[in-house]
């Protein structure tokens, strides 16, 4: 019941918006979340550390004839990413407190609306269900971005809709296909753990066949090198809330899924092919560093290192043993928060100074000190400083991969060292030295601003020096499912 | 058979006016015409389905053909109104003239 | 039955309307006819025998009684629509009547038994239409339109009757449940004719429904028309058409699909990379959705292709043509009111958002269903063609399939993005739409999603 | 004591957060005293625990603060481990590291960075006390890459400069590269062992194939280069000198630069197992040696002189820890804590009374006008040289004797490099003291001795410098080695010296009388001939220009490694990323559109035409039927 809740209180957020107009959108919105959060907290309360996964069941048949349920439940591994999308679209809506948007209501409508979806993704036993909400996902941030982004969001955000949709599109005939192949007394069925045991009862062929189509869609949200390039552009035109929506949450589809609705399906597949798709992940780590290094944008360059640490991410998962599945799980957390971070830090630099260009950018910390910490703070978190968050789910990922292969764990490992790279050479441009160009001024922060900026770097140090109440909770998931690995 | 003659021989009949209909309705350009070869291609039909009927001698073929000619007349009818206005705007009747509804 | 024989005296009465002016009342006594049709039509659902007619040439099973339905649900809204437009003409109580019989053809097409019926129903359907297509007298795209759509239509008809004639030359009989038990008893001894005439037919039934390589009349006819007249053709005429084409083919010859399911699958391979690629290069939104509907066509024979002796593919076809149906009838309604100043191409739309944010929205909602996302009918549409698909051996044609409503997704979102994102140049006037029309646009749009969201209510109605 | 032994890290980081939220709202003089009593209570602590270690017979003590990560088999708890290794190295952070504080209370006193600087120095102590209590490698690590991040800070320090942050992130950048290293050993560590903690995988090291051990041996050692700064990964530390001088004393001489010596010493089972991890060990730190004392010849900046002299140290203590001279190497990293840590106070001291010039041939005759740093300075210098009983001789001599026995030639390439050392840091010691005072007149006016607040850490530092070689008296003598026996639970594989006593006495002498012969030399030509160093680069023979730049390694690196990767970046960018790749996905549009275009041909509106292609398309679906079966 609760699970259904967390999924309908955001429309019905959503809805209150559309229909109330209000001039003080932003605030009944930013409450509205708020108690969203509670309720997850209250999921997280509820929840009990037994392994044996799903709890908070919600089923009801949805279309009887085709064996399609409204079957959402919740488990370890949902419960982290509800607890990360319930508790960072507060901070979203909090960060867009100095942006002007045109019909706010209907902005902040989509935003819930959108939370919904992803909530629904994140819970849904169901494989129909969960493709619906996989695509519901994508409605909203399209029009956030066509509506509210940046100059040519046109073509831009056409082609990322395209784009996924093409994937998305693959995966429905995987999935499909997995459908075709249940049966529960003569019937198929939808059920998750029916597809399970459909998909393990498929000769290999068949099953590299349905992991390429499924893990395409994955790849290409996530996304994975070469299936990158709408992302960059999407990133930098959608509007900044949008932007922290695609990498904070909606990445985060992509690598959940594959760990939910891919490893178990298709052992063998993956056994054939996990290596491919490894080499890509890990290809796309250095190739998207490096292309991070020579960036003069600061938001297209977060772009390019959240391709990095998303390529890292990936890997750890394909590797499929538990520490990579585990580091992916606390990666995906620290990630989001990490990221929100930097792209509204992002903004302000725009905000404040009218630029993000690193070149033209300087001195900014003799202006505002206090700012400046921040800032650092949040790129240590980035580059995986030991006591942030970032590091232990990077341990955790590169010792995961070494163990599927110790070359690839190394190649991997690059990214420790690029990511010092481009940030520390990024962070100097902006902030050290003299100021570049003399009438950039860069007053104090606003409140809102500074607020979210405060309870990001607090989660990051508090998350990375005392990671255990997430980390039990990833740990034992991962342990579950390793089961059904093997 | 029928009176001693192959039903392939009317089969071919039927068949060859048909086509030669057909190639009709391609090759010419004045409406009228098109419309003529039309008919003859529902006429081989007709003849078609006549020396069936004689065939497996069941009269329903030959209902059939009725039904045909009526719907034919229609169809000519309605096709002859519209050409008669279509002249009343441009002044002819070469189907070449209607293309400007394209690509 | 009942149904239509209702809607043929509805016809005979708009007639006598010149006569015995009452013009006026002509609207509401249609729609009233229109209601209790349907009510009738529905009456004879559950008589568990299909009861025939006419010697056993019509005969309303579950399965006609359904696409009926479809069709008179949808005429009830294109009336209510087409108001105004009958308004600004001046022989109004033809047009009414046209319409009128043109839906008598359709409702034959739906429960023909006999080839005699069918090819009465599609030249009963077709003949009116030709006129309707013609019906701007003065405008030369419109006759143009009808004249084209007469003449081949007629030539396709021709090839129906020859199909006919050859069919009834192996068989000795119109009637399709003879045919199928004559075929079924007797396969081998077929005489080489008969395989033609399941070929001919199969081109005629591929003309009406504007599948590739048949299909170079539908931009043409879609465009040339009155926008409405086209909302028509690709509603009731479509789905009549298919009623038709699955009985005459699932019914009929589903014993020798082998002689027509090889083909069939060209067919729809070329309609849907033609329909497609060719819907992405159009300026015209009118001739967009006629590409468009070629490509929605290509799917729906998908499904028959898909499993030919099922009836999962006649409810597939139910619900597929019911959101087809729908969603067309909410998109035209929206071109009707957008195109009003002549403009048909999508720079139309720019700015809709702003100008009239219900529009706006509905057609968004309309095309995201044609383009098959999730949670519209469309959506559930393309996934029971891709269900039955998955099955069949015809998988490559199921990935053509994948690819090419991905390059789908493109023209319609080419409208979204006019309507959103793209701003009104020149005059940026509201558009205002009849509180009448508004309803019918709101209803559509909402059935769509509410079918979309429970397809249940549908997709398990026709045990057939 | 030892069970609190978790207050010596928790001072420090208490210091650091008062600092942090407060530095700004307090006076100078308190947040100065209470980073300073911040330290001072640790190393208080830190005694107490150390006095009762020695008492005790539990040599191993492991103190679980709370579980940090666990992830199926890899269970890390976030605990410490006091034993002598640890408690010695706590000694000498919280020792000298109070002594820094102190001095830097002076040396930074007009600096408005001041609280920032001392909040910076607490996190440091912090981390480095993580660093050597951590009882698994990957505590460790946490304190490996804080003290990368403070130093880093602290070179930057003074942010406006941009010289100074391309130094600091140049630190950070080459410490992560070791780093990386470092993780992948640890890794390799839990998959061979299935554990990380120090007290639990050495005893079952020895049932480990040798190849696995060497991989691990050298993935460690990768990361020592990099903290360590040994070949080729040495580069930064030098640069580093940018920092306050109190930092080049505490980081980058007494403390964190000798962590690489550290974890060495405390995987020394992985080393002593693995012959060629050692070899490369010992190998690479003479070089190191070797290479950093040559260059330290002509420099004429005086922290680059003390850098480079701190570089080649370093590479001794790895020369000794490559000859499994573990506890030696542990002796020289005290010792050369106190006497370099001393020198740089020192030249902090001289720079202080320069008025910031740093550059030798800008002082001389300094003797005279600041007395207790040229007589403390002195001291180091004696030290450091190798004169008996000064500290440096005995650390240094065991380490020589160890490489004898174990190769002729490492020994030979030793000697030299501690001949060369003593070379130039009285050429130093000259240059800057003696002759005439060559700088202006403002700074000559300028001059003066520092506050007692820098001068009382210099005399105390003198005094461990010239007494601290007690710790570790030769054996031979008949005298207690401390240093030997207190580490003996730690190194578990024991490899005693089998030098017959004369050859002993023969090494100890050769090398007390080439180091004084080196001297007398360097007096001849500095003080008796009064020769200077060469003003402008132009006056240098080739040979030097060479050595004066340093072999250009760092322009080297650059033409390797930092334009290759830009230039790679930007084709990948540029070319690959928006040409090829996304070029294909627009292509995909494009083609597209082709294909639409080409396929609308057909639509081409003539009525006999569409007829045409209708017929034709049924012909070919007729010939389909018929012909395909």
């Amino acid at each position: 019941m609760l699970t259904l809740l967390l999924i309908t209180f955001p429309l019905l957020a959503a809805l209150i918006l559309f229909l109330a107009k209000s001039k003080t959108s932003k605030t009944i919105a930013l409450a509205l979340s708020v108690v969203e959060f509670i309720i997850a907290l209250a999921a997280f309360g509820l929840y009990k550390h037994n392994p044996d996964a799903c709890q908070l069941w919600f089923n009801v048949a949805w279309v009887q004839s085709l064996g399609i349920h409204f079957n959402v439940a919740i488990n370890g591994m949902s419960l982290l990413m509800i607890l990360l999308t319930t508790f960072l679209v507060p901070l979203i809506i909090l960060s867009s407190f100095k942006n002007e948007y045109a019909k706010e209501y209907n902005f902040y409508g989509l935003i819930f609306v959108m939370q919904m979806a992803l909530i629904g993704v994140f819970t849904a036993n169901d494989g129909f269900l969960f493709y619906v909400f996989w695509e519901l996902a994508l409605i909203p941030i399209y029009f956030i971005c066509l509506v509210w982004g940046g100059e040519n969001r046109g073509a831009i955000t056409f082609k990322f809709f395209v784009y996924t949709l093409f994937g998305s599109l693959f995966m429905l005939v995987g999935l499909i296909y997995l459908y075709n192949h249940t049966n529960v007394e003569g019937l198929k069925s939808w059920a998750i753990n029916d597809l399970y045991t459909a998909g393990r009862s498929l000769t290999e062929t068949q099953q590299s066949a349905v992991f390429w189509l499924i893990f395409i869609a994955f790849a290409i949200k996530m996304p994975i090198f070469p299936l990158h390039t709408w992302q960059p552009n999407t990133y930098v035109n959608a509007p900044t809330q949008g932007t922290m929506l695609l990498s904070g949450i909606m990445l985060k589809m992509g690598t959940f899924g594959v760990i939910k609705w891919l490893l178990p399906m298709v052992p063998l597949g993956l056994e054939k092919w996990g290596a491919t798709a490894i080499g890509l992940s890990v290809v796309g780590i250095v190739y998207a560093s490096c292309i991070a290094i020579v960036q003069k944008d600061y938001k297209r360059l977060i772009a390019y290192s959240s391709i990095a640490h998303v390529g890292l991410i990936s890997a750890g998962i394909l590797s499929a043993n538990q520490q990579g599945i585990q580091g992916a799980l606390m990666q995906m957390l620290a990630h989001g928060v990490s990221v929100i971070g930097l792209f509204l830090i992002a903004d302000i630099l725009l905000r404040h100074t009218g630029t993000r260009d690193v070149d033209k950018l300087g001195g900014i910390r003799s202006m505002n000190g206090n700012f400046a910490l921040l800032f650092l703070i949040i790129i240590l978190g980035a580059v995986a400083l030991p006591l942030t968050n970032g590091f232990i789910g990077e341990f955790l990922l590169i010792n995961g991969i070494y163990q599927f292969n110790a070359w690839a764990a190394a190649f991997a490992g690059l990214t420790v060292i690029l990511g010092a790279v481009y940030m520390l050479r990024s962070y100097q441009n902006i902030m050290l030295g003299e100021r570049k160009d003399s009438h950039i001024a860069f007053g104090s922060l606003a409140s809102s601003d500074k607020w979210v900026l405060y309870i990001v770097v607090i989660v990051i140090i508090a998350f990375g020096v005392y990671p255990k109440p997430l980390n039990d909770i990833a740990e034992e998931s991962v342990k579950q499912l390793m089961l059904n690995l093997k | 058979m029928i009176n001693g003659i192959s039903i392939n021989y009317y089969l071919l009949l039927s068949t060859v006016l048909f086509i030669i209909g057909a190639v009709g309705v391609m090759a010419r350009r004045n409406s009228i015409i098109i419309f003529m070869c039309i008919e003859l291609m529902l006429n081989a039909v007709n003849l078609l389905l006549v020396s069936f009927s004689t065939l497996h001698n069941d009269a329903s073929g030959q209902v059939f053909v009725f039904f045909i000619m009526a719907v034919a007349a229609a169809e000519v009818a309605v096709g002859l109104a519209i050409l008669s206005m279509i002249y009343r705007n441009v002044k002819s009747i070469d189907t070449d003239l209607l293309s400007n509804l394209k690509k | 039955m009942k149904g239509l024989l209702i809607i043929s005296a509805l016809g005979i009465i708009a007639m006598l309307a010149e006569i015995f002016k009452f013009k006026k009342l002509l609207l509401p006594i249609v729609l009233l006819g229109i209601v209790a049709a349907y009510a009738f039509n529905f009456m004879e659902w559950n008589t568990s025998m299909s009861i025939s007619y006419f010697d056993n040439m019509i005969a309303f099973d579950k399965m006609g009684i359904a696409f009926s339905g479809i069709i008179l649900a949808t005429a009830f809204f294109w009336f209510i629509l087409a108001n105004d437009y009958f308004e600004e003409d001046s022989n109004t109580v033809d047009h009414f009547a046209l319409v009128l019989f043109a839906l008598v053809g359709a409702l034959m097409l739906t429960s023909f038994k006999n080839m005699t019926t069918l090819f009465l129903g599609i030249e009963i359907m077709s003949i009116p239409l030709y006129v309707l297509a013609a019906s701007k007298k003065k405008d030369l795209k419109s006759n143009e339109a009808g004249f084209k759509y007469l003449i081949m239509g007629s030539f396709a008809s021709a090839f129906l009757l020859f199909g006919i004639a050859l069919v009834y030359g192996a068989t000795g009989s119109f009637d399709i449940m003879q045919i199928r038990t004559y075929v079924s008893a007797n396969s081998q001894s077929l005489p080489l004719f008969f395989n033609v005439g399941i070929v001919m037919l199969l081109v005629a039934m591929c003309f009406k429904v504007s599948a590739a390589p048949f299909h170079f009349w539908a931009p043409d006819v879609y465009e040339g028309s009155p926008t409405l007249i086209t909302a028509l053709m690709s509603t009731v005429v479509k789905t009549a058409a298919f009623a038709a084409f699955l009985r005459l083919f699932m019914v009929g010859f589903a014993g020798v699909s082998e002689m027509w399911t090889g083909v069939l699958a060209v067919v729809v391979a070329l309609s849907l990379v033609i329909a497609n690629f060719s819907a992405a290069m159009q300026n015209s939104v009118k001739r967009m959705l006629a590409f468009s509907s070629i490509s929605h066509a290509a799917f729906m024979l998908m499904i028959i292709l898909a499993n030919v002796r099922s009836n999962l593919s006649v409810n597939a076809l139910i619900y597929y043509s019911l959101a087809y149906s729908f969603g067309s009838i909410a998109a035209f309604g929206i071109v009707y009111n957008v195109t009003r100043n002549g403009n048909q191409n999508t720079d139309a739309f720019n700015g809709l958002a702003k100008r009239n944010p219900t529009m706006a929205f509905c057609m968004a909602v309309a095309m995201l269903s044609l383009a098959g996302i999730p949670i519209t009918s469309g959506f559930f549409a393309k996934y029971f063609v891709f269900t039955a698909m998955i099955t069949t051996p015809y998988k490559w044609l199921l990935i053509l399939a994948v690819i090419t409503s991905a390059v789908g997704a493109y023209y319609y979102l080419k409208v979204i993005i006019a309507m959103y994102f793209k701003t009104q140049v020149a005059e940026t006037e509201t558009i205002q739409v009849e509180k009448s029309q508004t309803l019918v646009i709101v209803l559509t749009t909402l059935v769509t999603l509410v079918i979309g969201i429970v397809p249940g209510l549908v997709a398990n109605m026709f045990k057939v | 004591m030892i069970k609190l032994i978790a207050l010596v890290p928790l001072f420090p980081l208490l210091g650091f957060l008062m600092n942090g939220f407060f530095g700004k709202k307090i006076s100078k003089g308190l947040s100065g005293s209470i980073a300073s009593l911040a330290i001072l209570a640790s190393f208080i602590v830190s005694v107490l625990a150390f006095i009762e270690l020695q008492g005790s017979t539990q040599k191993e003590n492991i103190i679980n603060i709370f579980s940090w990560i666990n992830s199926g088999t890899l269970q890390i708890p976030f605990e410490f481990l006091y034993d002598p290794l640890s408690s010695l190295f706590l000694l000498i952070i919280t020792g000298i590291g109070f002594l820094i504080h102190v001095y830097s209370t002076g040396y930074m006193h007009d600096d408005e960075g001041f609280s920032r600087f001392f909040t910076y120095l607490n996190l440091f102590v912090f981390f480095m006390l993580l660093l050597v209590l951590g009882n698994n490698y990957l505590i460790t690590f946490v304190g490996w890459e804080g003290v990368g991040l403070c130093s880093y800070l602290l070179i930057g320090f003074w942010f406006k400069n941009t010289a100074y942050n391309n130094a600091a992130k140049k630190a950070f950048i080459m410490n992560r590269i070791g780093d990386l290293g470092f993780l992948l050993g640890i890794i390799l560590i839990y998959i061979t062992f299935g554990s990380i903690s120090y007290t639990e995988i050495f005893d079952k090291a020895g049932s480990v194939s040798p190849a696995t051990i060497t991989a691990i041996a050298l993935l460690l050692f990768v990361g020592a280069m990099g903290k360590s700064a040994q070949l080729p990964l040495y580069t930064w530390l030098p640069d580093a000198m940018a920092g306050p001088t109190p930092v080049s004393a505490l980081i980058h001489a007494a403390t964190m630069v000798t962590a690489g010596v550290f974890i060495v010493v405390r995987s020394n089972v992985f080393y002593s197992l693995s012959e060629v991890a050692s070899h490369t060990v010992a190998v690479v730190g003479v070089l190191t040696a070797l290479f950093a004392a040559t260059i330290g010849l002509l420099q004429n900046d005086i922290k680059k002189i003390l850098a480079y002299s701190t570089v080649s140290q370093l590479g001794l203590m790895f020369l000794g820890l490559g000859v499994g001279a573990y506890s030696s190497a542990v002796f020289h990293v005290t010792t050369h804590a106190f006497f370099k840590a001393l020198l740089f106070l020192g030249a902090g001291s001289v720079i202080h009374a320069m008025g910031g010039e740093q550059d030798i041939r800008k002082m001389g005759g300094l003797s005279g006008k600041i007395k207790i740093t040229f007589i403390t300075m002195l001291l180091g210098t004696i030290a450091i040289s190798g004169i008996p009983p000064f500290s440096g001789f005995f650390s240094k001599d065991e380490i020589l004797a160890h490489t004898y026995e174990h190769s002729k030639i490492l020994w030979l390439l030793g000697m030299i490099t501690s001949m060369l050392t003593a070379f130039y840091m009285f050429r130093m010691l000259f240059i800057v003291f003696f002759g005439k005072f060559r700088g202006t007149h403002a700074q000559e006016h300028h001059l003066h001795e520092s506050p007692t607040s820098m001068t009382f850490p210099l005399i105390v530092l003198a005094t461990l410098s010239v007494i601290g070689g007690v710790l570790g008296l030769p054996q031979f003598w008949g005298l207690p080695n401390w240093m030997h026996h207190n580490l003996d639970e730690v190194i578990k594989i024991k490899n005693p010296s089998i030098l017959s006593h004369e050859t002993e006495w023969k090494l100890m002498g050769l090398a007390v009388a080439s180091a004084a012969s080196v001297i007398y030399f360097a007096y001849t030509l500095f003080m008796k001939h009064k020769v200077l160093p060469a003003e402008k680069e132009s006056q240098l023979k080739p040979w030097q220009k060479v050595i004066y730049n340093k072999y250009y390694v760092d322009e080297f690196f650059d033409i390797i490694i930092r334009k290759p990767l830009d230039a790679i970046s930007t084709v990948f960018y540029k070319f690959l990323d928006l040409q090829i790749i996304d070029g294909i996905v627009n292509g995909v549009g494009t083609a597209v559109k082709s294909i639409g275009s080409i396929v609308r041909l057909a639509q081409q509106g003539n009525i006999g035409f569409y007829i045409i292609s209708m017929v034709m398309g049924i012909v070919f679906i007729v010939l389909l039927t018929f012909l395909v079966k």
